[in-house]
């Protein structure tokens, strides 16, 4: 599907915001991702959705950081530009099964580039009525990113990196674990070893959540069985079952 | 109107076009896309005896043009496939498929062949000797003509519908493998499975896919695959089922020069889902370009 | 300032960067474009005993990310290089050069090497025993490993220098056939020559090209050429030159990783007369990025 | 070496006139050739220079016919795209043999595509002091092309079409045979067996020329030896030592 590019600008030195006009209504749930084509490139980029306005003339926000040489050209893209892109894959976050499990103050826990998907996820409990807070962990403060978008939001945002440059110094668990007893629910999304610890942290806490997965892809939509992982309930498929999985399915 | 129909062991298909093994799964993730039932038919993903879960992860890698997975037959098993797959599949698909049939050894093929010779949706049986994602089996078959024909023989003993053998281009001599199972008794071939290839990523200098190799595909190969379908075809009486990179309606008619009576698309599916629809729809304005009137026409034109 | 020096068998090289047979002439077309005394060396067009005019053309056809061709060892003679493709050379490049030898029979090749093996200029001789663009010759030395290895004894009892033995990637198992030189004598290997490979014309409904199939190059065979150099330099201790699709400083870094001791350029040159001094420029700054300071270290880096 | 486009308009269906700004010192004969690569295609279109105004800042005008896959492409690049092309490419036609030959009226016969070429070289001619005329043949009137250009430089120009649907009916070589006499040169530009038929009314009229040929190329510059062809003193590389051959050279 076809969309045309109204904004990718730098929000930091390697972190793009990049907003599609199209049709975006089989987004349903935040931390649901688009398969992003790059031209030049023959495999798509997989990218959460920050936030997204779903109508048939609808838009998407996507955040991306600068890995290699797909993102790199994708940084390239004009205003203008139309880009064909497979929106609304995976799972996403679900709330419902939060709330199923009566979870009120939930703790939306970002890395790095793994921040972005959170922000719509906020933006959802907030209007379910739950008083989310927000701890996202970066290397240094020019890394920082979002961190002004969830304050916006109304919400507490705790800001961690590793050098002490910007906000606490240290990992997200560290913060987190400061407001152990403050949150009942935890989502969360980042690099798989801060996504372990995190886990790690539920268990100690006796606190259940949702954790967003990344793996390497190449149909984003189930076809190609690239994406496999093992969870408690048999294989799974990160691009379509997932990428977020249940606290309790996840195998560490 | 020109006409697209080809007949593949005596079953019609309205068009030549058919998503290949392992990139269409049981049809199910393309029902959101389009109708399948304008496939001429699809080869759903490779099934062995046994539930397999496939290779470590990452399974897959970008190249120039192309594709590498390691995917390594995952699959449910043949007793979830005929019990869970093919029923579910009945619900939205009314033509015959292509049961890829897949073993670690002879007897496994001839216990998966048989059980999916026996499902009444099942139209062909495409045994494939050639992945080159398994260890100790698979690969093994299809780079030697004599096992080759071992499987091609003991497969069709035990079934009654056509059976197609997907061949192997990691091979010096294909020809002489594709006789081989012409000699014991194949109805068809299916050439090519991926190539064998290789990543390396530079950030940690080690191979990007767990399993180190993986199966090359996409529009890189088409010229290997071609060349593949042009010899086996010439050399063959049996129907030959090209793929390789297919990815526009020139291609598939390309194909179809080559020798092809049939053309399946892998990769292109994966990237594109809507890929074998936009080649349906592209083929009869293809065909009339080049004064193609009926597609059967065509083929093996470039060796005739 | 990091270190991009290598040494194939004693004669150290300033850069890996090596352009490959038949995409360079006799080195005289690139003066042009740039003083070619800035690469590692250069293998100079493959030479036979006679002068050969090759195929008729069409010799060129496109690919999806590269191209094939079918000229079919056009050169000069032996004879002719050395009077005056060698003294011409001289004068515009002062660094040992590789020579490609070629031949029908191993008598010729035989000759070929020991008249270029005499040559003052000649660092290394690479003997080519993959052309597919050949009949009745070239490439069926190169498809089995007695042929290959008969080919390399027969010319290192007539030579003095290095002898690189060119190995054809359309086989069943490159590794035995890499082995078999190796034990033959062979001072090293190198690969892969193109892929067999083919395209037909709708227009016409006949292949492209006069000689049919023609050699595969370019930017899609890269997976599959690092597949084979991985798999060829873990199993021998001779040094590999590899090549197959390089275009970029990162993809002679990958070919390094994989385990080659230099790299060839082959088709990148002929759709960018610069291509080879661009990776040269580029190569210090990518190996600054991965945090390579000596090119050596990291050699075979993704099998160690 | 990079040119931006300034030009790129339709002349008919499907002839295209493409103006290009950047280096073109290398040029030095018409009838050369550039090697032209379009974006998303592997190899380089070799298209002969109809025009060129030779500097470091200079420009080159190309008319190129869409034929497959990458003429099309090149025929959807907007005005201010750059390319990248290589100019100057082969000897192109050399009016300094023909004067050598005391050559003073000679005739220009262009067929289709061929045509364009012969403008650089008739201005060239009329720079030099010499009387050209020109026949150019095409299929149909809607085919006519650089007629105007041609007549604009004030020489005689004769039009043939196949089907009579612009200027005489017939072939090139038939209006050319009623100028007999009245030419004491050829140079020729078109689909090969057009370039036979010529060389057979040179062969009549004890004519000598030179002729331009195409082959199937990679490189453009010699280093291949894609494009080899047979000539009286020995082989010859199309984009090397051509596409212009001389009369006396040529095998038929
Ligand atoms: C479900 C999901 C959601 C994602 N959401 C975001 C996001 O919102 N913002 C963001 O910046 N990044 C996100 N990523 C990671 C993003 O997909 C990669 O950073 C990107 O694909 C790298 O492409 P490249 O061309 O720059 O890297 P290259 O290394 O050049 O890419 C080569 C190949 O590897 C794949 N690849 C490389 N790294 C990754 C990775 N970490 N995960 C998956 N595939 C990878 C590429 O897609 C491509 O196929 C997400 C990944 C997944 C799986
Ligand atoms: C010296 C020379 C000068 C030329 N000058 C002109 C010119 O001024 N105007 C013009 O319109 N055309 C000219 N041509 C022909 C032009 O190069 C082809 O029409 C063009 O390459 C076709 O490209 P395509 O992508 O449309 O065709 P495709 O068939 O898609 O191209 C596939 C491949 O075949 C090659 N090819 C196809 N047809 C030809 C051909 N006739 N000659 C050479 N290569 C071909 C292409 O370059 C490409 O590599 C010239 C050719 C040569 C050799
Ligand atoms: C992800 C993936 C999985 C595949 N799995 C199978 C399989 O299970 N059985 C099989 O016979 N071929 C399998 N193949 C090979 C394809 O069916 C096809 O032969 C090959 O990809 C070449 O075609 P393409 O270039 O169009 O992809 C697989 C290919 C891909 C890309
Ligand atoms: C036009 C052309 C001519 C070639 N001629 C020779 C040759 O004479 N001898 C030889 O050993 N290899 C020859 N090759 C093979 C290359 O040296 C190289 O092995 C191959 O093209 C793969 O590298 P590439 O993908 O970088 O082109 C030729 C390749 C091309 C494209
Ligand atoms: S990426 Fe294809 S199934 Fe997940
Ligand atoms: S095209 Fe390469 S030598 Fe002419």
């Amino acid at each position: 599907m076809q969309y045309t590019v109204t904004e990718n600008r730098a929000l930091t030195a390697q972190v793009f915001r990049l907003t599609l006009m199209g049709d975006t209504r089989t987004f349903t749930h935040p931390g649901q991702f688009a398969q992003v084509q790059v031209p030049g490139f023959y495999l798509r980029r997989p990218l959460s959705v920050y936030d997204w306005q779903p109508a048939e003339a609808g838009s998407m926000t996507l955040v991306y950081k600068v890995l290699g040489e797909g993102t790199r050209a994708l940084a390239g893209i004009p205003k203008g530009a139309v880009l064909d892109v497979l929106p609304g894959l995976g799972n996403g976050f679900q709330p419902e099964l939060a709330q199923a499990a009566k979870a009120k103050a939930p703790l939306l826990i970002g890395g790095g580039i793994g921040t972005p998907p959170l922000y719509g996820l906020c933006k959802a409990l907030l209007r379910d009525g739950q008083t989310p807070a927000v701890v996202l962990g970066f290397g240094t403060a020019e890394e920082v990113i979002l961190q002004d978008d969830f304050a916006a939001l109304g919400v507490p945002v705790y800001v961690t990196t590793l050098d002490g440059s910007a906000g606490r110094k240290g990992f997200v668990t560290d913060a987190a674990e400061t407001l152990a007893g403050s949150f009942d629910y935890v989502y969360t999304c980042g690099p798989e070893p801060m996504l372990k610890a995190v886990y790690g942290l539920c268990q100690r806490h006796d606190v259940d959540g949702q954790f967003s997965f990344e793996e390497r892809m190449a149909c984003g939509f189930g076809a190609c069985m690239g994406c496999s992982c093992h969870t408690k309930y048999g294989s799974k498929r990160i691009c379509k079952d997932g990428p977020v999985l249940l606290k309790e399915e996840i195998i560490w | 109107m020109v006409d697209t129909r080809v007949t593949l062991s005596g079953i019609e298909l309205s068009n030549p076009v058919i998503p290949a093994s392992g990139t269409f799964g049981f049809g199910q993730e393309f029902r959101d896309y389009y109708d399948i039932n304008i496939l001429g038919t699809f080869s759903f993903k490779g099934t062995t005896g046994e539930e397999r879960f496939g290779n470590d992860t990452p399974r897959i890698a970008e190249c120039t043009a192309g594709m590498l997975n390691a995917v390594g037959l995952q699959n449910p098993g043949v007793e979830h496939v005929i019990t869970h797959e093919l029923p579910q599949l009945a619900t939205f698909f009314h033509k015959p498929v292509m049961a890829n049939v897949n073993g670690f050894s002879i007897e496994e093929y001839v216990r998966v062949a048989a059980m999916l010779d026996a499902q009444p949706a099942v139209g062909w049986l495409e045994v494939n000797i050639s992945c080159p994602n398994v260890h100790g089996g698979g690969m093994a078959f299809g780079t030697s003509a004599e096992n080759a024909a071992a499987v091609t023989r003991a497969v069709k003993a035990a079934t009654h519908k056509p059976v197609y053998v997907k061949l192997s281009p990691n091979v010096t001599d294909i020809v002489s493998i594709a006789k081989a199972c012409e000699d014991a008794g194949a109805d068809g071939l299916s050439l090519i499975n991926t190539l064998l290839g290789m990543r390396i990523s530079l950030r940690t200098q080690k191979p990007i896919l767990a399993n180190t190799m993986g199966g090359f595909s996409g529009p890189a190969i088409f010229p290997i695959a071609l060349r593949m379908v042009y010899q086996v075809a010439r050399a063959v009486k049996v129907p030959v089922i090209g793929m390789g990179g297919v990815t526009t309606a020139e291609d598939v008619l390309e194909m179809m020069l080559a020798g092809a009576t049939a053309v399946q698309v892998g990769a292109a599916n994966l990237v594109n889902p809507l890929a074998c629809k936009e080649i349906i729809e592209a083929l009869p304005q293809a065909m009339e370009k080049y004064g193609i009137q009926t597609l059967t026409d065509i083929f093996g034109g470039a060796w005739k």
